[in-house]
């Protein structure tokens, strides 16, 4: 028994074991997240939601999932199908991989790179490249549209998005998530989010922006561009890229779970659980996606032109000026930090 | 940003979706659903076959004594009412002299064929294909008898 | 038969699609090419089946050409072919959001030609029966403004409002949508008992609904705000020239509205103000459309205050054949200015009959206003006209 | 506000818009009852009645054109309102299979629907109308106008394949 559990220790092993338990999480994640999303649009629009599948309705995203597997799988006549078929993949991929760095709990992490910021920024970025390649695959002017302002929308809200986050990493001197958390042990007043309120709120938004939700779903935009670069896929494809928004929209609310809210440390120190630490951290991403969803549901869209005005003319000065105040504070009083 | 907390207010308010196979609507007393024929009142006046807008009621007439008197009267051998056509107007109801022709509480018609939705009631089956007379356009008395006058004038 | 014109026709279709409704200072600025998009008829956010030809340089609309038609059920050479009474349940059918205006018009428009005397209670209800159908036809649109905008949630709250007045008008008429209430010589039975109390009832529940759900909700948005304000401006001279009415020509300031400046049956002992705005945007639309429903509520509390007794039906004789001659009525529709010209020749069945729809007439104005504007502002433009497809389309 | 409106007294208004038809044009006939004021025109003079309506008595709404196929010739109603109280209505009578009147979307831009519907519907031609295509029945193979009185239509029910 020892030696079976050392052996699944064992480096190689070990990292292909968590990277399939994590790609199993995930795509539970999303089926999860879909259920979750439909329950809290029911309750808010005054509806009960799926109650029919299951108790409750818990099996409705079972039945989503087979029904999207048994669906054929259309592809425009004249697209481009290595592409069409790759983007899906392009945008999955990415969001899952993401995971491997997130600390769950104390020893819980897949690789803990010294550099996992770096890793997080680096993958979310690829995720645009999938969006251009649906866009451009696809070859309908609705998806090109899409395609268009998702790229544009992911490439200006990455630069507010790395900016916030230079403040935690200036704080927390290191570039390691498990640096990060453990930095801010010791009850909820030690939480970044106190002293980087303003980092906090351009990450939130900013987040919002990379995982495409309402207000700044334009590269859907169902109201306008009909789904944008999504709009030619059926079937799994159609599926993945839905798993893929959803297991990003999971890691922004987990990646600012981490870096904001403490990650896994417990509120007060007295609620500490031990190895159930995770318990925590599984809390905190669930209110974050809550308030995601709740957005979802209550705020109309923006427009490219706002969208493009809000991010460089907000986002960004604040970040800026708010790094400097960090740099002075620290500066100033290195007591203190 | 005050819309936040009113969806935040109604997440926790009562819902208000009927869930439908279990709870079905309450039907009032003027709710016009299914039409259904009383034959034994018919007098096959065929007005009720003239009024509708979307011809959905074809109606076979034949001479008969039915009721004993010894006198041949139209009596309708055949009546259909075909769903798949009625826009449940009700004015077949009001222009029914016997008031056979009436609506039920029943409002659910779903059929695999559109020909199960034509609705027999005659003792002879008609074929709801066959288109019933149009509604002729008839030129009142005084209209046509107007020409001839000028021309004796 | 035309041969001479349709060559006209022909020669106009020939030429490039691009030459002839576009405007020529936003293209073609730096040389880029065009890219041309069929937005519809299976569009998600479009009012029923409208196609619009876009032509777009990236996300600025340089010619917007409505196509319409997909829904055209002749209605027009169906009234021809129908007996008098028998055409009501058909204008039912043309605006399906506000059927009771429709009813209204046609046999305003018969009456003028019949010898019959409407008795008051029948015009009281009718009025009556027509504000809840305004109602049920405004707050809706509010939450069809926002679907488009992108926010899903008021459009259920709107249609939770819709189905209670469903629910009351079904009482009433007897069906839900298509309700056929409003007859030749008065409407076709009394209130049932106890429904003016429970009318009451509910308005005063949609006053206090309407404060959080309707104007918190969606004015308190800044991405509202943001969105709609100056998106399909136009001035007061280019809404009279273009024949708008309703909500579209009163939210530029111009004050017109057929119930006030052509008073019809009750309309003429009810005291109620006309809602203008000055500036001519969706968002003024949007205010002109909580002012029009909070309007409705004081119309109804007059009419339930002052409920005249007696008969609801006139005598029209069993068979119905007016006089010959022209009958023209408008009544204001949700949407604006609604006409019925029927043409009789004294027989069973109208000659002609031409309904004019305030939303054919509104809609003119997306080839003229929507050029200039980005792409996602075609939707609230299409909110500030507010179309329904069955009735542009007929 | 940048429209003037009529204001006054609607019976004066009514003489008003009648003696302005009555002292600028021919009208073979006029009617005041009401509130409308009905002149009958013939087709020729009709772009020019219309000119005076809007630019001398400032009658600014043109509510609907209505055709009738009266079986050899096309009556045509145009209906204008000064938006205060007064209607005024212009008929006018084409004789003829192949009806060809001048367009007044150069007078009242709103025609412009209201004329390609007519065109659609009845096949009449509106003469220097910048877009005459058809409005609701599709463009090309369709070369009937299906609201004139020679187009019959069947009530017969089309529709047996599909049963």
């Amino acid at each position: 028994m020892q030696t079976v559990l050392n052996l699944l220790e064992a480096e190689p092993i070990r990292l292909f074991l968590s990277f399939g338990v994590i790609l199993f999480l995930v795509l539970n994640l999303a089926g999860i997240l879909t259920f979750a999303e439909r329950k809290v649009a029911a309750y808010i629009q005054l509806r009960y939601g799926p109650n029919r599948v299951g108790p409750r309705g818990f099996l409705q995203p079972a039945a989503d999932v087979v029904k999207l597997f048994t669906k054929e799988n259309v592809s425009p006549q004249r697209s481009d199908l290595w592409i069409f078929l790759g983007a899906p993949i392009a945008m999955f991929l990415p969001a899952a991989a993401v995971w491997l760095v997130v600390p769950f709990a104390p020893r819980s992490v897949v690789a803990d790179l010294n550099v996992g910021i770096v890793f997080f920024i680096a993958l979310t970025s690829i995720g645009a490249l999938g969006l251009i390649m649906a866009g451009y695959g696809s070859r309908s002017t609705f998806s090109l549209l899409g395609a268009m302002r998702g790229a544009a929308q992911m490439i200006s809200y990455e630069v507010p998005l790395i900016l916030s986050l230079l403040g935690v990493i200036m704080l927390a001197g290191s570039l390691s998530f498990q640096d990060v958390v453990n930095a801010q042990a010791g009850g909820f007043w030690n939480w970044y989010f106190l002293p980087q309120l303003p980092m906090f709120i351009t990450f939130y938004i900013a987040g919002v922006a990379e995982a495409r939700r309402v207000p700044f779903d334009l590269p859907e935009g169902e109201s306008e561009i009909v789904g944008g670069f999504m709009v030619e896929y059926s079937g799994m494809t159609w599926g993945l890229i839905q798993a893929s928004e959803f297991a990003s929209m999971a890691l922004v609310s987990a990646i600012t779970a981490t870096l904001f809210l403490g990650g896994w440390q417990p509120p007060f120190p007295f609620l500490d659980l031990g190895n159930f630490n995770w318990l925590w951290f599984a809390i905190k991403t669930a209110l974050i996606i809550f308030t995601f969803q709740w957005i979802r549901w209550s705020l109309p869209r923006l427009r490219m032109d706002q969208l493009m005005d809000f991010g460089w003319k907000v986002l960004v000065p604040v970040c800026l000026i708010w790094l400097f105040v960090t740099a002075g504070a620290m500066l100033a009083f290195p007591s203190v930090f | 940003m005050k819309g936040m907390g009113i969806t935040l207010k109604h997440l926790f308010d009562k819902k208000v979706t009927r869930q439908y196979p279990e709870y079905k609507k309450e039907t009032f007393e003027r709710s016009r659903g299914l039409l259904t024929v009383d034959m034994d009142r018919c007098i096959a006046c065929l007005q009720c076959m003239r009024i509708c807008p979307d011809h959905c009621i074809s109606i076979e007439q034949e001479k008969r004594d039915a009721d004993g008197s010894g006198k041949a009267k139209p009596y309708a051998v055949g009546f259909v009412i075909d769903d798949s056509r009625c826009m449940y107007c009700s004015l077949c109801v009001e222009v029914c002299p016997v008031n056979c022709i009436y609506h039920t509480e029943e409002f659910e018609a779903q059929a695999y064929n559109r020909l199960e939705l034509a609705r027999q009631f005659g003792e002879r089956p008609v074929d709801p294909t066959i288109d019933p007379k149009p509604a002729v356009k008839k030129k009142p008395k005084a209209a046509k008898q107007a020409p001839k006058k000028e021309a004796a004038a | 038969m035309l041969g001479e014109e349709r060559k006209t026709e022909e020669t106009t279709l020939s030429q490039p699609v691009s030459g002839r409704l576009a405007n020529p200072d936003i293209r073609d600025e730096f040389g880029l090419e065009t890219i041309d998009m069929n937005m519809g008829p299976q569009h998600p956010a479009m009012h029923g089946l409208l196609r619009l030809i876009l032509e777009l340089d990236g996300e600025t609309v340089v010619r917007c050409d409505p196509v319409m038609g997909y829904l055209h059920r002749s209605k027009e050479k169906i009234s021809e072919n129908r007996m008098y009474p028998a055409v009501i349940p058909i204008t039912d059918r043309i605006d399906y959001m506000n059927n009771m205006a429709m009813e209204y018009g046609y046999c305003l428009a018969v009456e003028k030609l019949l010898d019959v005397e409407i008795p008051p209670r029948a015009d009281a209800i009718r009025a009556l029966m027509n504000e809840f159908s305004r109602i049920m036809s405004h707050i809706p649109s509010l939450g069809f403004l926002l679907l488009e905008l992108g926010a899903f949630t008021p459009i259920l709250y709107a249609f939770r409002e819709r189905e209670r007045i469903q629910s009351i008008m079904e009482e009433v008429t007897g069906a839900r949508m298509m309700f056929h209430y409003i007859r030749l010589g008065g409407v076709k039975a009394d209130l049932p008992e106890g429904m003016p109390e429970k009318m009451w009832e509910y308005i005063e529940g949609l006053e206090n609904r309407l404060q959080p759900d309707f104007i918190d909700l969606i004015e308190g948005n800044e991405i509202f705000i943001a969105r709609t304000r100056g998106v399909g401006k136009m001035s007061p001279e280019k809404a009279v020239e273009m024949g708008l009415t309703g909500v579209p020509l009163r939210c530029t300031g111009v004050e017109f509205d057929v119930r006030k400046h052509y008073p019809y049956g009750w309309y003429k002992n009810l005291d109620f103000d006309v809602v203008t705005d000055d500036a001519g945007d969706v968002e003024a639309s949007y205010r002109c459309r909580i002012g029009e429903v909070r309007q409705s509520i004081r119309m109804i509390k007059q009419i339930l205050e002052n409920l005249p007794g007696g008969e609801v039906m006139g005598d029209t004789g069993r068979r119905i054949r007016p006089a010959e001659g022209d009958g023209i009525a408008r009544v204001e529709s949700a949407r604006g200015e609604y006409a019925v010209h029927v043409v009789s020749d004294g027989s069973d069945t109208p000659y002609r009959v031409h309904y004019r729809t305030p939303c054919t007439v509104n809609m003119q104005l997306l080839q003229e206003i929507v050029p200039g504007h980005y792409l996602p502002d075609i939707m609230p433009i299409m909110g500030l006209i507010d179309p329904v497809s069955g009735a542009w389309d007929k | 506000m940048a429209v003037t409106l009529p204001e006054g007294n609607l019976e004066t208004r009514l003489s008003r818009y009648l003696d302005g038809f009555n002292n600028s044009h021919g009208i073979e006939d006029s009617l005041v009852e009401g509130d409308l004021v009905q002149v009958v025109v013939g087709p020729e003079d009709l772009p020019a009645v219309l000119t005076t309506a809007r630019e001398t008595l400032g009658i600014l709404h043109l509510s609907f054109i209505t055709v009738v196929d009266r079986q050899g010739s096309f009556e045509l109603t145009y209906e204008l309102l000064d938006l205060r109280g007064a209607q005024v209505r212009v008929k006018t009578t084409i004789e003829g299979d192949e009806p060809v009147i001048g367009s007044v979307t150069g007078i009242y831009p709103t025609a412009n629907w209201h004329e390609r519907e007519a065109y659609d519907m009845f096949g009449v031609a509106f003469r220097g109308h910048p877009d005459l295509r058809r409005l609701y029945m599709w463009q090309d193979h369709f070369d009937h106008h299906p609201l004139l009185k020679s187009f019959e239509i069947s009530t017969r029910r089309t529709f047996e394949g599909l049963r």
